[in-house]
């Protein structure tokens, strides 16, 4: 049968699933660090939402919890966090520009068809149409890691990091219907403190480079200079 | 029993390292003598003079010699009786892997390597404490030196009681370590810090080869005791890998060409008496693996190997000497020379490997009973040179044979020992060198049983090499005699050397001369008592080696060859002796005093005399393309356009060609791939990024 | 079972105490005393097991059997001497001015925190938790890396967070498909992710979605493993943090990340039934020394030195589990044990000698021996340890991995023995020239409680001539459990 | 009975071998066109260094009065266990080939300290010469001898000659190569043209005079005859092992009689041989002396060869 024939639901998590990889997408091409964290914000709710959907549905009362764990944290807070940061860094008007950027978006297509390549077997295994959405997850982290690949600002690599965690935790939600409580609330706490930290770092590193620009942290090196 | 002595000698060897680590300057006896001393301050008013930090020093500095000394005494004991009491007594100790305890266990061969270890010892062990007095006052406390002294010899103990792999890998390693801790106790020098990293690098990579080899056992047996690893079937490629892998595990030890190039840097380096015990000992100890893995472990024996072994030690033997002969430094000489004994030994193992596998048993067991022989007999006159070098060392602090000579007028009776020695390792008649030697022509002049053509004509040509050896070595040790001993002295303090003090600094040299003169002329009884140690290696015992009666020396038949050097000896004192009578005391002529005639030329100073290098060129001419030398010629002229040369200054060099090929090669080829390597670690975070990414890739698309 | 949440407890009340103790030499002493109390609380714990064998606690959210109670024991231990090391060393830190009192308190707090996460990390049995307080270990060290707040120290640190973060994700990831697999057989409920019953029912487990889940996992673990080319965070975060902060890490967490790995390895090997996980291993693990050992020919800092030298052995183990013979795997148990106790030794002699030379960079090091010879000994004889020379621990389980490889894959001896060669080549040719020679003018011996290095030593070396029963027994038991098979 | 025919025998030898050197003497300078010294010239000499007063030189130790005995008691008793006349000797079984050579080195050990011990320059040249020569020499003679071994199944000197003189008359290649090698060597070993030039004291060319330079008296007399009596030995180990028909098998007195008969004019004619080649050759440099004992290696290893090749049993 036909995409038209799935169930009202199936539709809405596939639908939701295009969005949260199309957010993934945006960011990669994305130059302005604001617009950057907006994207991110808008993927995070996107998450919460698919999270609330398949509470909704399914009818897993804990997931709601989570949906809404996942609503503030990566919809609200840590955009907001990212955003103040920006501004107090005075980072709003730097372009952090990509190198080759059709190249970029080229390699992002071939990492959603590897993804999609990679989870067929996984999906062979069950019925559950929404299983396909594996592979959105499975493309946002991949894309996310490229993110951190090509950008320079530690603030984009803070964005591509929490951007693999919403493809994480979208996987999770997709397949698994989330995970136990406990893991939950753990990921969470991780989460939280490691945006935390990250803000700690932003000024340890601005204060010891005066910029944050992750190519130039690389005193440590060990390759003979030329 | 005899077992229980080897334990005791081993538990003396320990004891030795912890009185020693106890007793140092800032030992723990020390402290607390000191403690005890002002604790009580009446009652040891007649003790404190009993224990007067003097006296307390020179206790410190001869009880781990003495429990050494008592090591090397049980050890010699429990040879002697498992050597002739024959059988073999295991025993297990509650250490190790918990599915696998050590096994100790003391057979014949063991126990013949036991006297190989225990005479040199207690020779050393009475040298020491003469000998060591010099490092007192040095920057370097000589607990460590006792300590690491106790532990070389321990484990050296231990290898040879070894019954499985797993102990025999810990006390070879044992041995390693210490031995390394012994070559960098004078770390001051650079180039003592160089010999020890190579030598323990070297010893590393060889246990490794060892512990390989015992792997290809294991892999099949499925256990590691001797008893399992005997009873393995091995394929003929795989028993040659394990043989391989031991022949170079072991050959390394041993200092065959080419691994050799890091022994005359490291045996040097050590305080003398512990090279003695490194070059006489410790060589041997690989040896006795070599034939405990070779003839006693492994399932069968191929004549491939043999003749590999033969060509490796005809190579060590010839290039071993032409090296030495071409030293200026006594104890590299020396140490070199080891390597051609090395090389004489393996070439007798190759002969009995080779009439071994072709079915020949008792020629086999002829070869391997030289093999032994000349072992024994390396331990004892190498040891006894080292001493002496170690004496000569002592008394005027020097190294270098250029500035030695004249020193029989300064140390008569020292001078009288290294001439025994010299003899023993020239491989005269009748000391005791000759007579293993012998027995390796011996062995080889009965090629012609064999089938094989290749083998028939492969054995003289061997043994061809061996007559040149062992010439090359009368002249390397003419030279080491004439030059040092002989001759006017070439520089002031070696003229103003004085004999050794310490009695023990001749004592044991002297057991060790003693010892030489006696298996050179009475070897029979000797090689009579190495039946019981062939018998279960080869199934043989030599039957007819005593058929003339003990003073004789048959080593296949009365008809064959037959030598008595105990008669030899006898004919030449008498004829000496005869000739001295008739021509000295029946015309009393007495000799006169004069200044040397030298065709008319006077004059004569030091520096007309042949030097070491001068005496050695001839030999270094003849086979040029062995050697490596780099010769200067410095002209000090003066006078209008410097045109009058006033003086000439002559320097050569030999390089070991085992440095260039192989050494360095590896050294540099390894700073090239490190160089290499290090651009992973470029210090860009987004590179680190790429390749964990590129890994989760991969690694996903192989698998899927 | 008390005894495990007294294990997770007192670290917890620890790391509260600390965070209100102000005055840091009082800190000290609670720390150390908190460690004794957790050291007691393990030894109780691994009593227990020894008596009643494996122990699962009521809500199977802990599990303690034979593999994970000695690491407990040793976490506790190797814990404890490190704080005792670390007392006087942060003060002489703090009169040299390079922490102030602020930091001090929260490198005492991390500490706790870090110990709570190992305990966590080992003793429980759910999959997710394991994930979480490995990601809290990271949390807790990452801001203790750059507690100097010089230049190198937050490069180290942010490389460290960015890296072992990605990579931690990444074993989320494959946590997940293991829930996923699990859930499809055993329903859907809390319980599909507790340790236990997934190895129970390993077997039903869908195979091709294990293959992924282990990718994913092994390249997550693995990168806090430090296997090549996943490791380059670990010898800048090794060589920039305080001392005892280097010694734990490169004691503890490397092991747990590889007991979490293997853990993994369990469930994959029951439900694929073939080598794949195996090979995997073996291959990331030869790679690692190699290159590990390559690496350590071009170090200029004591502390990287040794931080690859942890490389390699990490390297050494995981290909030994990934051979999964019974001796590999025994030898694999014995030389974690081994390593994490010499190269905790290590480091602290390393420590000493950093400040005696006031600096880390090791052409300034020279002649310790004759400056203090307790350090300079310390130092030599730990890296002949290390190096695998008996009598000492290590030397044990190289010489039972090479038997062991040599019985199942001959034809990778020769990398082994190269890579050996290479390696003890590289940490020696550096070290000699810093315990030997003459000494430079200006360096003078320092206070220092060596105490610590003699007593893990001493183990080592009790270690490496008998293994006490009940460790044998835990190995050998542990052996079964991760080979199916035992050595005896 | 034997051992007393054994000492006569080596009594004989240590006797008749002045008389050998004085005929070489003799025939070369017939050849050379001169008036000869008589038959027993080398007697008067021993006699007359015999009752000079001996001087020992300033730096000398023991060794230098100690290294004639020693040289003169080896090469007797190198002599002792040569058969000469008879084979079957009980002397034979002390010493067998090798130990032969051995005792050559034994003797040459001392001479050649003995010349490093006065310090001088000569000295040191006449030893590191000697040393170099017959470090080469000695492997040689080792292979020449090793030949004969090998097909005579023995090292044992008399069982050697008994096997020759049992095969009787038989063309054994290797044993033509052994035979020239022996030559080669014998010719160096005992200071003869041209390698060395035993009736020379020009400096920079002596070898075998070099060392004993310094030697005077009884102590040259030892080693003048001790020398004689090598070259005696070199000459009957050729001529009884290669030629050995005549020898005395039993100790009947014609047999014994016949064998002196024999080895005299085997010695004879080789005595001619040698003083011919010693007229016609001129003396070598030193640096060629190698060339001409590797050719005698050479011959030697080529004629094991050909023994384990050429006469390989089948």
């Amino acid at each position: 049968m036909g995409f038209a024939g799935l169930s009202l639901y199936s539709q809405a998590v596939l639908l939701l699933a295009g969005l949260i990889a199309l957010t993934s997408f945006l960011m990669l091409g994305q130059s302005r660090l604001v617009r950057l964290v907006l994207v991110f914000a808008i993927q995070g709710i996107l998450l919460a939402a698919t999270t609330a959907v398949v509470a909704g549905v399914l009818d897993f009362p804990h997931l709601y919890i989570s949906a809404g764990l996942s609503f503030l944290l990566k919809g609200i807070l840590i955009p907001i966090m990212l955003h103040r940061m920006i501004y107090r860094l005075g980072l709003h008007r730097e372009l952090d520009t990509i190198e080759h950027p059709a190249r970029v978006m080229m390699g992002g297509a071939f990492l959603v068809v590897f993804s999609y390549y990679v989870s067929l077997p996984v999906v062979a295994h069950s019925p559950l149409v929404t299983l396909n959405a594996v592979a959105v997850s499975l493309a946002v982290v991949l894309l996310g890691m490229l993110l951190m690949i090509t950008r320079r600002q530690a603030v984009a690599h803070v964005v591509g990091f929490m951007s693999i965690e919403n493809g994480l935790f979208f996987a999770a939600v997709v397949s698994t219907y989330g995970m136990p409580m406990v893991v939950e609330l753990g990921i969470a706490a991780d989460v939280l403190v490691a945006a935390v930290v990250f803000g700690v770092f932003f000024f340890q590193i601005r204060e010891s480079i005066d910029s944050l620009d992750v190519d130039r942290l690389s005193k440590l090196s060990e390759a003979d200079k030329p | 029993m005899a077992l229980l002595l080897a334990g005791i000698s081993v538990l003396a060897a320990l004891l030795s390292s912890v009185a020693s680590l106890a007793a140092g300057p800032n030992g723990l006896a020390w402290h607390g003598m000191l403690w005890w001393m002002q604790k009580t301050p009446f009652r040891p008013v007649q003790r404190g003079e009993r224990l007067t930090p003097g006296r307390f020093s020179r206790l410190a500095r001869t009880t781990p010699f003495l429990l050494l000394g008592v090591s090397g005494g049980f050890a010699v004991t429990a040879g002697m009786i498992a050597l002739l009491g024959g059988g073999t007594r295991t025993a297990t100790l509650p250490f190790g892997l918990p599915w696998l305890n050590w096994h100790l266990a003391l057979d014949p061969l063991a126990g013949f390597f036991f006297c190989i270890l225990g005479i040199p010892l207690i020779a050393a062990s009475l040298f020491g404490p003469g000998y060591v007095r010099e490092f007192e006052h040095g920057k370097h406390t000589l607990s460590v030196l006792g300590l690491f002294t106790g532990l070389f010899v321990a484990g050296m103990e231990l290898v040879l009681l070894a019954d499985d792999a797993f102990l025999f890998m810990i006390a070879w390693e044992l041995m390693s370590v210490a031995s390394y801790f012994l070559v960098a106790y004078q770390h001051e020098h650079a180039t003592n810090r160089r010999a020890a990293f190579l030598y323990l690098l070297m010893a590393e990579i060889g246990a490794i080869a060892i512990i390989l080899a015992f792997g290809v056992l294991a892999g099949f047996a499925g256990g590691l005791t001797f008893e399992a690893l005997r009873s393995v079937a091995l394929t003929p490629l795989w028993a040659s890998i394990a043989f391989v892998l031991a022949l170079a595990g072991f050959g390394m030890k041993a200092g065959l060409v080419p691994l050799h190039a890091w022994l005359p840097e490291a045996h040097p380096a050590a305080p003398s008496h512990i090279s003695a015990l490194m070059s006489g000992v410790m060589l041997k100890i690989a040896v006795y693996g070599f034939i405990r893995f070779a003839f006693d472990l492994l399932p069968s024996l191929f004549w491939q190997w043999g003749v590999l072994v033969l060509l490796i030690g005809s190579a060590s033997a010839v290039l071993g000497i032409l090296y030495a002969l071409q030293q200026q430094n006594l104890k590299r000489l020396l140490a070199y020379s080891s390597v051609e004994n090395i090389g004489i030994i393996f070439t007798a193992l190759g002969l009995s490997l080779i009439f071994q596998s072709s079915g020949n048993s008792q020629l086999g067991t002829l070869g391997l009973v030289a093999a032994l022989l000349h072992s024994l007999n390396h331990a004892l006159f190498k040891s006894l040179l080292f001493l002496g070098a170690g004496a000569i060392l002592h008394q005027t602090h020097e190294h270098s044979l250029e500035n030695m000579g004249g020193l029989i007028h300064r140390m008569p009776k020292l001078a009288a020992l290294f001439l025994i020695g010299t003899l023993s390792i020239a491989a005269l008649p009748p000391f005791n060198g000759f007579v293993s030697e012998w027995l390796i022509f011996q062995t080889a002049l009965q090629a012609g049983g064999i089938q094989s053509g290749i083998l028939r004509s492969l054995i003289p040509t061997a043994s061809a090499v061996l007559a040149l050896t062992s010439a090359l070595a009368a002249t390397c040790f003419v030279k080491v005699y004439g030059v040092a001993f002989l001759g006017l002295p070439r520089s002031r303090h070696i003229a103003r050397a004085r004999e050794v003090r310490h009695p023990g600094m001749l004592a044991g040299p002297s057991l060790l001369a003693a010892f030489c003169v006696l298996f050179g002329v009475l070897p029979t009884p000797l090689i009579n008592a190495l039946g019981s140690l062939t018998q279960p290696l080869t199934g043989f015992v030599l039957p007819n080696i005593s058929a003339l009666g003990w003073l004789w020396l048959t080593p296949v038949s009365p008809e064959v060859a037959a030598y008595s050097p105990a008669l030899v000896l006898l004919g030449t004192v008498a004829v000496g002796w005869l000739c001295y009578y008739l021509l000295y005391r029946r015309t009393g002529l007495e000799p006169r005093r004069a200044e040397p005639w030298d065709c008319g030329f006077g004059g004569l100073t030091a520096r007309t005399q042949y030097t070491s290098g001068a005496f050695s060129m001839p030999i270094r001419r003849i086979f040029e393309p062995v050697f490596d030398t780099c010769e200067t010629v410095e002209e000090q002229t003066e006078g209008p356009a410097n045109t009058r040369v006033t003086g000439l200054r002559y320097h050569f060099q030999v390089l070991d060609r085992a440095w260039l090929v192989l050494y360095e090669p590896s050294g540099r080829a390894v700073t090239r791939l490190a160089r290499r390597v290090g651009r992973l670690q470029a210090g860009n975070i987004r590179t680190y990024l790429g390749y964990s990414f590129f890994t989760l890739i991969v690694l996903l698309w192989v698998v899927s | 079972m008390i005894a495990a949440y007294l294990v997770l407890l007192i670290p917890l009340v620890g790391m509260v105490i600390l965070g209100l103790v102000a005055d840091s030499r009082r800190a000290g002493h609670i720390n150390v005393r908190c460690n004794a109390w957790a050291l007691a609380a393990s030894i109780w714990l691994a009593i227990d097991v020894l008596v009643y064998g494996p122990r699962l606690s009521s809500g199977q959210l802990l599990y303690i059997d034979s593999f994970n109670v000695y690491l407990v024991a040793l976490t506790a231990f190797v814990g404890l001497t490190t704080s005792i090391f670390s007392g006087p060393y942060m003060a002489h830190e703090l009169e040299t001015g390079r922490v102030n009192a602020r930091r001090l308190r929260l490198y005492y707090v991390m500490y706790q925190g870090f110990m709570l996460a190992m305990y966590l990390v080992l003793t429980t049995n759910n999959m997710g938790v394991l994930w979480v307080a490995m990601e809290g270990a990271t949390l807790a060290t990452v801001l203790l890396v750059s507690l100097y707040r010089t230049p190198e120290s937050v490069e180290a640190a942010w490389k460290y967070f960015i890296l072992c973060g990605v990579g931690i994700a990444l074993a989320l990831f494959g946590t997940v498909l293991l829930y996923f697999a699990a859930e499809q057989k055993l329903g859907i409920g809390g319980n599909a992710l507790l340790w236990t019953v997934l190895h129970e029912h390993a077997g039903l487990l869908e195979p091709t979605i294990m293959r992924l889940a282990f990718v994913f996992l092994l390249v997550g673990y693995g990168t806090k493993i430090g296997l090549v080319p996943l490791h380059n965070w670990l010898p800048d975060a090794h060589s920039e943090g305080p001392t005892p902060m280097s010694a734990i890490l490169s004691g503890l967490l490397l092991n747990d990340a590889l007991y979490a790995v293997v853990r993994c390895k369990m469930l994959v090997d029951g439900s694929l039934g073939t080598q794949m996980a195996g090979y995997l291993m073996m291959g990331f693990g030869l790679l690692s020394f190699l290159v590990a050992a390559l690496f350590l020919h071009r170090q200029t800092d004591i502390k990287r030195l040794f931080s690859y030298s942890s490389i390699e052995h990490m390297g050494l183990m995981t290909f030994a589990f990934g051979i999964g013979s019974p001796w590999a795997t025994f030898a694999a148990l014995f030389h974690m044990t081994t390593h994490s106790l010499t190269k905790s030794a290590i480091f602290v002699t390393v420590g000493h000698a950093a400040q005696l030379a006031g600096t880390q960079r090791m052409d300034r090091i020279r002649g310790l021996i004759l400056t203090q010879p307790a350090i300079g000994w310390g130092l030599l004889i730990g890296t002949v340890a290390i190096a695998g020379f008996p009598p000492f621990g290590v030397f044990a389980s190289e010489f039972l991995v090479l038997i062991a490889t040599m019985r199942d894959y001959p034809w990778l001896t020769p990398l082994l023995l190269i890579g050996i060669g290479v390696a003890f080549a590289g940490l020696f040719r550096h070290l000699q020239l810093m315990v030997y020679g003459d000494v430079p003018e200006g360096q003078k011996a320092i206070p220092a409680n060596l105490l610590p290095v003699m007593i893990h030593l001493a183990l080592v070396l009790w270690l490496g001539l008998s293994i006490p029963g009940f460790l044998g027994n835990w190995f050998s038991q542990a052996t079964q459990l991760i080979s199916g098979a035992s050595p005896l | 009975m034997a051992w007393l025919m054994a000492i006569l025998q080596t009594l004989l030898f240590i006797g008749l071998a002045p008389l050998l050197s004085g005929w070489i003497k003799r025939v070369k300078c017939r050849l050379q066109n001169r008036k000869a010294p008589s038959l027993f010239q080398p007697y008067r000499d021993l006699r007359k260094l015999y009752r000079k007063q001996p001087i020992v030189p300033q730096p000398a130790s023991w060794i230098f009065r100690a290294a004639p005995y020693i040289v003169f008691a080896s090469t007797v008793l190198a002599a002792a266990t040569v058969p000469l006349v008879a084979i079957h000797l009980p002397t034979a079984r002390i010493a067998d080939v090798i130990v032969l050579v051995g005792f050559f080195a034994l003797g040459r050990m001392f001479l050649v300290l003995a010349g490093m011990d006065i310090g001088t320059a000569f000295g040191g040249m006449g030893s590191s010469r000697e040393m170099t020569i017959s470090s080469l020499a000695e492997p040689a003679m080792l292979m020449a001898v090793f030949t004969l071994a090998m097909s005579a199944h023995t090292t044992n000197l008399s069982q050697a000659v008994n096997f020759v003189l049992d095969s009787g008359l038989v063309l054994r290649p290797s044993f033509v190569f052994a035979l020239g090698g022996l030559i080669l060597v014998a010719i160096a070993e005992t200071g003869r043209i041209p390698v060395d030039n035993p009736a020379t004291h020009l400096e920079l060319t002596m070898i075998h005079e070099a060392m004993i330079l310094e030697y005077s008296g009884r102590w040259l007399a030892l080693i003048e005859w001790a020398s004689q009596i090598k070259l005696m030995l070199y000459g009957v180990l050729i001529a009884n092992i290669f030629f050995p028909w005549g020898i005395a098998q039993t100790f009947s007195l014609n047999a014994l009689a016949l064998g002196l008969g024999m080895i005299a004019l085997k010695l004879a004619v080789l005595a001619v041989m040698l003083a011919l080649s010693e007229v016609l050759f001129a003396k070598m440099r030193i640096f060629r002396v190698q060339e001409y004992l590797s050719f005698a290696y050479l011959l030697s290893v080529l004629g094991m060869l050909s023994h384990i090749i050429l006469e390989a049993a089948r």
